[in-house]
């Protein structure tokens, strides 16, 4: 068991929260997908701070916590106003914009 | 400066947790309902919270079910509710090739990730034994406290922000005079007396009563053996999510009288006279 | 044992007046009434940003004369090139607010509540009972606060949450325009889609760079970068990573996707306010890093910055020839300024920081000035209803002649975009492109003297059409009309004309001083 | 008067009233065009001042530097505004001021009946001193100032009449095909900031010696690129009939006698560059020999008089570029067909425009004839021009014509022959089409109706024009006739240009000198001859709708021309058809397939900008994972 372990599970996590983002319609869905994208980098800071014997990593992941807590503020109340405006939450309803 | 021993427990616990998380972040990929992709990431939550904790960071471990599993997620699964619970979302692919660049980008993304750190010379671990002397949060507050303190201000403005536009999007203002039962009733009553039908003054039916349809989403039958679409809420009809009323002769075929779905149900209501 | 930060608060003022501003117009959509609130709004956010400008002004004399310094236990720093940017910053968020305030026939340009269902009977009423989406003002200066500390974050963790203080307002305002709601809605949803997924990968280059250095102050990883053997993959990776994330902030190819969609669908004034204003803060920020952390990583990153900038110029550059809608040209001309402006970036000559700053102030002017009077210009029905502006660039035919000084400033401004002398946009190309010669950049030099000479064709385009053809004449009887402004967005636009010309014409004032900005503090 | 005053006044009057008369608008409606005149007479004015306090100092200390304000100042780089005076500059500031004024006194009474007519005197004035700053400059930065100033007020003017549709794409060609040589002028700037540091004249020319020869040729090449756009030389000469649209006073300013010679003075100006650099010089006489019969054989097939006059323009300054392309032997040469063509080509536009005047806009030649009767001034000024481009002595167009007819037949090896055949058939071809112009509008029966013939089509009144507008014919005429004689009068006018272009020692062509003036003048009378035959002596045929009956002996004299067309004009035709081809499939083929190419990519690119986000985010995630590789590439 060494460390590394951990940052390639957070790389594989990351990767499939990518994914999501990419896959999934539902704009919730693919909004979990960051949220994942975001704890994975977390769990690499954890890990390095480790490593590191530093603990700015974690105070680091700490502020993204935080950060994360906003930005799902203002995702969903975003979400929640198209939603109630279209009756629908998939991304490609929301495509009039384009050239 | 002192190396780390990661004791075998710790390699045992990562086996058994890693291959979960990511189990429950595939279903973010593959599973059809929202709640229980919600379910899954709120579970991978928590995996990553025992990890941080298992990393020797208490305080973060802590505060990620607090932050995460506590408000995240469930802010995700309220809002979930409010756009339809049960919606399930069909997996068929309508962009040509986005699912070959979603599997190239990502495949891409965990083998450099991976390759960059397993390929890395990385240091000899230290541990944070040391720094958490005081305790992991007491040393994460002095940090936090002293060398972040601007970033920690910074993060005031970012929660305010996200009030504000939370609040904006979706909070409404009363616009005119705010209307009580009592307005309502004497609205009624005045339409009434001007000339209107009765039925303005009682109160609207309520959606399916008896047996099997007394659910929120079968209509209320009027006294002419029709659905009365308003009996079901708005929210329901919004989504498309309510039931059709099978016709009078359908169910009078099928001696199923309107109301009463089995054949070994009381017989003789009112609903049979109509029918008559 | 816990020491407590020494915090300068004298080179803090411009941030703090601005951060201040800001909460108290949160206390004032609470407690003013409706009515005095949007005069109160503004008064505040124009006093706190040209109050920020004074104190920006002063630091940078202080700096002059005491030298760079770093604020707040490293958190900032404050030196010449991030108080320039945040001067230029802070002009033009001055200058987009005025646009943003205005009125044209009594109405700003956002919606009068963001919670109204659009086409709703609801939205009906709060439009006749004249609300107002007054948040707008302490959004903005929430706005401008993140972006004033982003050229200035000495951390990659400051620069990671200004980036976010200043992305979730504008999330918010792309989402506020009064006609065509559904499309403002649909650009607030992409452009935070997309922006949490750029700061996704901009956290994970963080996370690898701070692996790699055990910090991320970006002295201690610019000290780092040549020292650590065996781990320079997670330094690339991460550095890379990192500027993806500042990437796609300036709107550079393949991270512009959003840039026309989010331009097109957002309020117009916030357009010009985003488009001017974040590409400074961005811009900024870019060349700390850049010049900062990865200047021994020079031979790494060439490949991946060179592409990207000739991408940039000649994807902006084309696709802006075929488009039909006037925010979606201005919006892919952005893209390839983006491109031009990397040149800057990419040369790693001392010249180009003052060069870049340069260019972001003379394309900020005309951004701001060009949005200004898109917002303007709007379509008329059949029964003389005004709504929403005329975006089909069709619409504008002709009006030349109904609007002779809207039209010659647009004009103006399109030429300085498109870099005909005597305008600042030439003197901006000039210092960038003079700045990648020297630094050994001319193939892309080269590309971008191409680019921009492709480029003039649909900035011509568009004069042509405002002066030379004849107003359509459309079957439903709807035609373009030029609204009255309250005059705030008249001064705006004077302004930035006025700026324009004095940049063309007798740069070297502010030449000078760019030139004098260009070095960071290590 | 300081040199350094006089010389910011000329350009900063004109600058000055253009910026007045825009701003107030209609208000200046009463008096705005005597206010255009005005500037203009000043800067004339001060123009013969510097031209007197440069001949009352001694020739070497003729060139005087000024230096305006620092304008950017970017590190080694730095640029600044100056003025350089000296004989170069100031021959072109009395062209520029001393022709322009004469115009504008002419568009006065032109422009009479245009509600804009305010607005177009701006324009003209921001001409002239985008134009002045041009020749002005001691910079190819300020240059490029002018240059792009020029453009835009030739695009500006070209495009006046914006009501037709057809003038506003006119005017967009020419912005665009000036772009073209534009990028040209930029590559050559930036080529040499690479290389010498500096875009000042002096320090670049200083510097030239050090330089390779391929860099050399380069610049050299880039600058002929810029000067083929502006100055309409193949293969980028497309815009120039096209820009006829505009009005006739901008033509004859812009188009004939000032503008389009820029890029002979930009390649006059930087004779150091291409004296260092031979292959450039070469293909800069071959342009010139090119566009030169060029011009000439589409001159002879155009029937609408001012597009005619454009390609006789682009002809004259193909022999410019051929002068200007054999090296300091040709320089004094060009600068001196120039300033004479500039003249008689003004005047023959003004002339033009007076018919146009007196036939209702009418610029069909074939619906022209017999006109000498009815405007006399405009027919003997028009006369004079005509003489002095055939190059009959004594006018002016001989004494410049034939001075390049002989350098060019100067040389070894293949290049006197084909150069100066090229120069001298091109000189009996100019013959035929200008007497054809003459011939079709002055001479002969009238082909309109006057009221008193069977001719088709609405009665026709020609007359004179107003005195405002002979007065500037009689003047362009007067020098048409007398100032290229006059300026040979010792050679007075190369003497003068000496500091500049350089002393020549005089070379013996491969031929006699005597010989090639015999030469010349017998291939021009039969010019005029061959068109006197057939446009003078014949009936000209008016081109009318299809199905039309033609006469007796209208069928005879179609006959002749038949017989005409076989012996002459067939190959001609062909050559003709076969030029236009190329004007049209080749130049504008290549011009609109560059556009359709972007377009064309564009469509394709923005397939990409579908409206959906999982695109842009699928796009974004592979750029990553792209740049991830790139960078790693190395690592891993």
């Amino acid at each position: 068991m060494s460390l590394v372990n951990y940052l390639v599970l957070a790389g594989i996590l990351f990767a499939i929260g990518s994914a999501a983002v990419l896959v999934r319609r539902n704009s919730i869905v693919a909004f979990m997908g960051v949220e994942l994208m975001l704890n994975a980098a977390n769990l690499t800071l954890v890990t390095f701070a480790r490593m590191h014997g530093d603990l700015s990593g974690q105070v680091i992941a700490f502020f993204v916590m935080v950060v994360a807590a906003a930005e799902v503020v203002i995702g969903l109340a975003i979400i929640v106003s198209i939603f109630r405006t279209r009756g629908s939450a998939s991304l490609d309803d929301a495509s009039l914009l384009k050239s | 400066m002192t190396g780390l021993t990661i004791s075998a427990g710790e390699g045992v616990l990562f086996w058994i947790l890693a291959p979960l998380m990511v189990l429950g972040a595939l279903s973010l990929l593959f599973a059809r309902r929202t709640v229980h992709i919600a379910v899954s990431i709120a579970g991978v939550m928590v995996g990553l919270a025992v990890m941080y904790i298992a990393n020797e960071a208490t305080f973060l471990g802590v505060a990620q079910v607090v932050v995460y599993t506590g408000a995240v997620m469930m802010l995700f699964v309220f809002v979930i509710m409010l756009v339809g619970v049960d919606s399930t979302e069909s997996l068929t692919e309508t962009l040509r090739g986005q699912r070959w660049l979603a599997a190239l980008s990502a495949l891409g993304l965990a083998i450099l990730l991976g390759a960059v750190v397993t390929r890395a010379v990385l240091p000899e671990p230290v541990g944070l034994a040391a720094a958490n002397a005081d305790s992991n949060p007491v040393a994460v507050a002095r940090l936090v406290f002293s060398d972040f303190v601007f970033a920690f201000e910074l993060t005031g403005a970012l929660l305010i922000t996200a009030a504000v536009g939370a609040l904006s999007l979706t909070h409404r203002v009363r616009l005119g005079i705010k209307v009580d039962q009592r307005t309502l009733a004497e609205a009624k009553l005045k339409r009434y007396g001007a000339g209107g039908d009765a039925t303005l003054v009682v109160n609207r039916p309520g959606p399916g009563v008896y047996a099997r349809h007394n659910s929120a989403d079968m209509p209320a039958v009027d006294a002419a053996g029709n659905p009365v679409e308003e009996s079901i809420t708005t929210v329901l009809r919004v989504r498309g999510q309510e039931r059709e009323l099978p016709s009078a002769e359908e169910l009078a075929d099928a001696g199923h009288p309107y109301g009463s779905p089995a054949v070994e149900a009381p017989t003789g209501t009112q609903a049979k006279e109509i029918d008559a | 044992m816990f020491v407590a930060p020494h915090i300068e608060w004298a080179a803090l003022t411009p941030v703090l007046i601005l951060l201040g501003a800001a909460v108290i117009g949160v206390l004032v959509e609470a407690f003013v009434p409706r009515a005095s609130r949007r005069l109160v709004q503004l008064a505040l956010s124009a006093l706190a940003v040209a109050g920020a400008l004074v104190a920006v002004t002063w630091r940078w004399t202080v700096v002059q004369s005491s030298g760079p310094r770093e604020l707040v236990a490293g958190a900032l720093r404050e030196d010449g090139p991030a108080l320039l940017a945040q001067a230029v910053l802070l002009v033009l968020s001055l200058l987009a607010l005025l646009v943003i305030a205005d009125r044209s026939r009594g109405e700003d340009g956002f919606a009068p509540t963001a919670a109204a269902v659009p086409g709703s009977e609801y939205e009906d009423q709060a439009r006749r009972a004249g609300l107002a989406q007054t948040e707008v003002f302490p959004l903005t200066m929430f706005a401008v606060t993140g972006m004033l500390v982003f050229p200035a974050a000495a951390d990659l963790l400051t620069m990671f949450i200004a980036l976010e203080v200043l992305s979730l307002p504008l999330y918010l305002l792309a989402g506020l325009a009064r006609y065509r709601r559904l499309l403002s809605q649909e650009a607030s949803l992409k452009y935070f889609l997309l922006g949490a997924f750029s700061s996704a990968f901009f956290l994970m280059g963080l996370a690898l760079l701070y692996g790699y250095a055990g910090s991320v102050r970006l002295d201690e990883l610019a000290v780092a970068v040549p020292a650590m053997a065996g781990m320079d993959g997670l330094l690339l990776a991460g550095s890379a990573l990192v500027i993806v994330g500042l990437l796609f902030k300036v709107g550079a190819v393949p991270f512009h996707a959003w840039t026309p969609d989010v331009y097109q669908g957002a309020p117009t004034s916030v357009t010009g306010f985003m488009a001017a204003c974040t590409k400074v803060a961005a811009f900024a920020a870019l060349l700390r890093f850049v010049y900062v952390v990865t200047p021994g990583l020079t031979w790494d990153l060439a490949p991946f910055l060179w592409t990207v900038a000739i991408l940039t110029m000649v994807v902006g550059t084309v696709l802006a020839i075929v488009q039909t809608d006037m925010k979606r040209t201005l919006a892919y001309s952005s893209v390839a300024h983006a491109g031009f402006l990397l040149l800057g970036v990419i040369a790693l000559d001392e010249r180009g920081i003052g060069g870049v700053i340069f260019y972001l102030l003379a394309y900020g002017l005309a951004t701001v000035g060009s949005f200004g009077l898109v917002s303007l210009v709007r379509t008329k029905d059949a029964d003389g209803n005004v709504t929403s502006e005329a975006g089909h660039l069709s619409e504008w035919a002709g009006l030349g002649r109904r609007s002779p000084v809207l039209a010659v400033s647009f004009a103006l401004f399109l030429l300085s975009f498109a870099g005909i002398p005597l305008t600042a946009g030439f003197t901006g190309k000039f210092a960038v492109f003079s700045a990648a010669v020297a630094g050994g950049a001319w193939p892309l030099v080269v590309v971008a003297v191409l680019a921009s000479a492709a480029a003039a064709f649909f900035y011509v385009r568009i004069i042509v059409l405002m002066f030379f053809t004849e107003p359509p004449v459309a079957e439903d009887g709807s035609s373009t009309t030029v609204v009255r402004t309250e005059g705030l967005t008249a001064v705006a636009v004077v302004v930035c004309a006025v700026g324009t010309v004095l940049l063309g014409v007798v740069p070297s004032a502010i030449l000078a001083i760019t030139a004098q900005a260009s070095k960071f503090l290590l | 008067m300081s040199v350094d005053l006089a010389a910011t006044l000329v350009v900063a009057i004109p600058l000055l009233s253009a910026g007045v008369l825009l701003l107030l608008g209609r208000r200046s409606d009463g008096f705005g065009h005597w206010l255009g005149v005005a500037a203009s007479a000043a800067s004339c004015v001060l123009s013969v001042l510097l031209l007197l306090s440069l001949l009352g100092s001694p020739a070497e200390d003729r060139s005087v530097g000024v230096h305006l304000f620092s304008w950017i100042p970017a590190g080694e780089l730095s640029v600044d505004a100056g003025f350089l005076v000296d004989p170069l500059s100031v021959t072109f500031l009395i062209l520029i001021t001393f022709v322009g004024t004469l115009i504008h006194v002419y568009a006065v009474a032109y422009m009479e009946h245009d509600d804009d007519r305010r607005r177009f005197f701006a324009y003209l004035n921001l001409f002239v001193a985008a134009m002045l700053i041009l020749v002005l400059a001691d910079s190819y930065a300020l240059l490029f100032v002018g240059w792009e100033g020029v453009g835009l007020a030739s695009y500006l003017l070209i495009g006046f009449w914006n009501q037709r549709t057809d003038y506003a794409v006119a005017a967009k060609k020419a912005f665009v095909m000036n772009r073209v040589g534009d990028m040209g002028l930029l590559i050559g700037m930036g080529a040499l900031f690479a290389t010498v540091g500096s875009v000042e004249f002096d320090e670049v020319f200083a510097a030239v010696p050090g330089l390779s020869e391929g860099w050399l040729t380069a610049i050299g090449l880039a600058l002929l690129l810029g000067a083929c756009g502006k100055s309409a030389q193949f293969p980028l000469q497309a815009w120039l009939g096209d820009a006829m649209a505009g009005p006739t006073p901008v033509s004859a300013l812009i188009h004939a006698a000032t503008m389009v010679t820029a890029g002979v003075y930009l390649i006059v100006r930087s004779g150091p560059i291409f004296e260092a650099a031979p292959t450039a010089q070469l293909v800069v006489a071959v342009v010139g020999a090119v566009t030169l019969l060029f011009g000439a054989i589409v001159g002879c097939a155009k029937d609408d008089i001012k597009k005619a006059l454009a390609a006789s323009t682009m002809s004259q300054i193909g022999y410019m570029m051929l002068a200007a392309g054999l090296g300091p032997i040709g320089y004094a040469f060009a600068i001196f067909h120039l300033f004479t063509h500039g003249f008689f080509k003004a005047g023959m536009f003004l002339g033009a425009g007076s018919v146009m005047h007196g036939m209702n806009d009418e610029v069909n030649m074939r619906g022209f004839g017999g006109l000498s009767r009815y405007m006399r001034v405009t027919w003997i000024t028009f006369g004079l021009g005509w003489l002095a481009i055939l190059g009959i002595p004594p006018f002016s167009g001989f004494w410049s014509k034939d001075k390049i007819i002989e350098a060019a037949f100067v040389g070894e090896g293949w290049q006197p022959w084909v150069l100066g055949g090229a120069a001298l058939i091109g000189a009996g071809i100019t013959a035929f089409y200008m007497s054809r112009l003459f011939f079709m509008t002055f001479h002969g029966e009238p082909r309109f109706n006057d009221g008193k013939n069977d001719q088709p089509g609405p009665e026709q009144h020609p007359h004179e024009s107003p005195a405002l507008m002979t007065v500037p014919m009689i003047v362009l005429a007067l020098g048409s006739a007398a100032l290229g004689g006059v300026l040979m009068v010792g050679e007075s006018f190369f003497h003068w240009l000496e500091p500049v272009t350089g002393h020549v020692e005089h070379h013996e062509p491969v031929v006699p000198v005597p010989v090639l003036i015999a030469a010349t003048l017998v291939l021009v009378a039969l010019g005029v001859f061959l068109a006197w035959r057939q446009y003078w002596a014949a009936r000209v045929p008016v081109t009318a709708p299809a199905g039309s009956v033609l006469t007796r002996a209208a069928r005879r004299d179609l006959y002749q021309d038949v017989v005409n067309e076989a012996v002459f004009a067939r190959p001609g035709t062909h050559l003709v058809r076969t030029m236009t081809y190329a004007d049209t499939a080749v130049v504008d083929g290549a011009v609109n397939g560059l556009g359709a190419g972007a377009v064309g990519w564009g469509e394709r690119l923005r397939k990409v900008q579908n409206g959906f986000v999982r695109s842009y985010g699928a796009l974004m995630a592979v750029g990553v994972v792209l740049v991830l590789v790139a960078v790693l590439a190395t690592r891993i």
